[in-house]
């Protein structure tokens, strides 16, 4: 897995590629997600366009990472979810719960305010 | 055809990157499809990382054993771990709405069950928890 | 630290890569540098392809079983067949000259002993062929 | 495994780059070698640059080509072998039969006659 950040119109810009599945990288996505939290003051954009694979491990960090930023008052919504990744949130429901987009500035206009 | 193929392995997770691929090339050489063999492995690794977290408390001495055989139209992994746990029913197809939905853990056999199709557990002769998972080969 | 990996695979020539990865993969595993798992993996293969073919007569219904232990220092592979070969003398060491030398086969004992430095035939308890071979980890 | 070939100065260069271990492609390079041989005119320069590793079939391989052309009188010679694959051939003591270069223009010259 690997992690790029940006800031784009005030909105932190989280993109992830390759496998989120357990394993050490995790532990970085899980670190990323408590310093967007701690930024206090930014809503999450995560770019899953070029995420291959996801287990129960890598969404459990996603969950927990939408978890915490709500809490503190934040938004994170899922950017270009390939065909695989979507059927995963559907099976596991989590659909209901995750904000979609598949177009950037669409997102970065309804998250930015 | 690959049969008999037996893998015993302590429930360390520092060697769950090797089965998996180990998984994604016993796939690939039972004529998985390309594009299917992370979904094979992943369904298998869900299965593995319990037996080895749940039923046998993530402790390396304790073995999680995979047997893996192919039948005609079907390969199948089976996983044996040390504990005695079987499920009253069929369990992950309903993640509950609320508070469940919101954990960060319980998916797992969901996902397994889903991408391969077929999952279940039951007891094995020596009455430790058994799972068994088929994935059709076309 | 690994330890107790057993692995039985039939004795089929479509599995060869497959276990050869997954020796990489251990080898890197228990810290074997990057640029030696070939190394490792190719004397561990000369061993168990030899285990196939010449100890088990290329039938896949027979096993080779295959231990794996890693022990301070050092990392351990155990390959058992089915047959009951053990050589009176420390085989390979000297490839002959002349004729043998332009034998297009012959050499994998040669070469696993080499690459590993140690490498030793005798017979398990069970009276077949057992193959020791111990790769340093610094 | 990857096979290149090309005839320069009259010459037939193979060049082989990967693994040159047991498995399908091995096949293929023996075939390679048995259309050298069925050439009857050449000699062949066997570029071993981009290998990185070889196994006991591999050197099998190589063993039988060498022999079937010297059978022919043709000759065959060895280019660039790593430090790795030339330990190889000191531990097999192949490196008496094999004939090897470390210079592409010097092998041609020796080769063409
Ligand atoms: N091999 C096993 N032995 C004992 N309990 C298991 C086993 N596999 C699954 N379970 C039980 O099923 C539950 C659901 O597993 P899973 O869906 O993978 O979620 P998680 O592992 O994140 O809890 C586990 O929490 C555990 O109680
Ligand atoms: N596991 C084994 N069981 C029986 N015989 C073996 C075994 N391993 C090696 N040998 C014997 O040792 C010989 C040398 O093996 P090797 O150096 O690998 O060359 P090759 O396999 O090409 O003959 C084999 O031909 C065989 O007679």
């Amino acid at each position: 897995m690997k992690i790029k950040q940006e800031i784009k119109d005030g909105v932190m810009v989280i993109r992830l590629s390759g496998k989120v599945i357990s394993g050490p990288d995790l532990m970085e996505l899980k670190t990323v997600f408590q310093t967007a939290v701690n930024n206090e003051k930014g809503n999450v954009l995560l770019d899953l366009g070029h995420v291959a694979w996801m287990d129960s491990s890598g969404l459990g960090v996603l969950v927990s990472g939408h978890t915490s930023l709500t809490r503190e008052g934040s938004r994170m919504a899922i950017l270009n979810a390939t065909k695989k990744i979507h059927e995963l949130f559907i099976i596991t429901k989590l659909i209901t719960i995750f904000e979609t987009f598949t177009d950037e500035s669409e997102a970065l206009t309804s998250l930015k305010e | 055809m690959l049969k008999g193929i037996i893998l015993k392995i302590p429930s360390d997770d520092t060697i769950v990157e090797t089965i998996q691929t180990f998984v994604e090339n016993i796939g690939l050489t039972a004529g998985v499809a390309e594009e299917d063999v992370t979904s094979l492995s992943i369904a298998v690794m869900e299965v593995v990382k319990n037996a080895m977290e749940h039923g046998n408390g993530g402790d390396p001495k304790k073995l999680v054993t995979i047997y893996i055989d192919v039948y005609s139209g079907r390969l199948q992994f089976i996983v044996d771990d040390c504990g005695t746990w079987q499920p009253d029913s069929e369990l992950g197809h309903e993640p509950e709405e609320g508070k469940a939905l919101i954990s960060s853990r319980g998916r797992g056999v969901l996902i397994a069950r889903n991408l391969a199709r077929w999952l279940d557990y039951g007891l094995n002769p020596e009455g430790k928890t058994r799972a068994t998972l088929i994935w059709p080969l076309t």
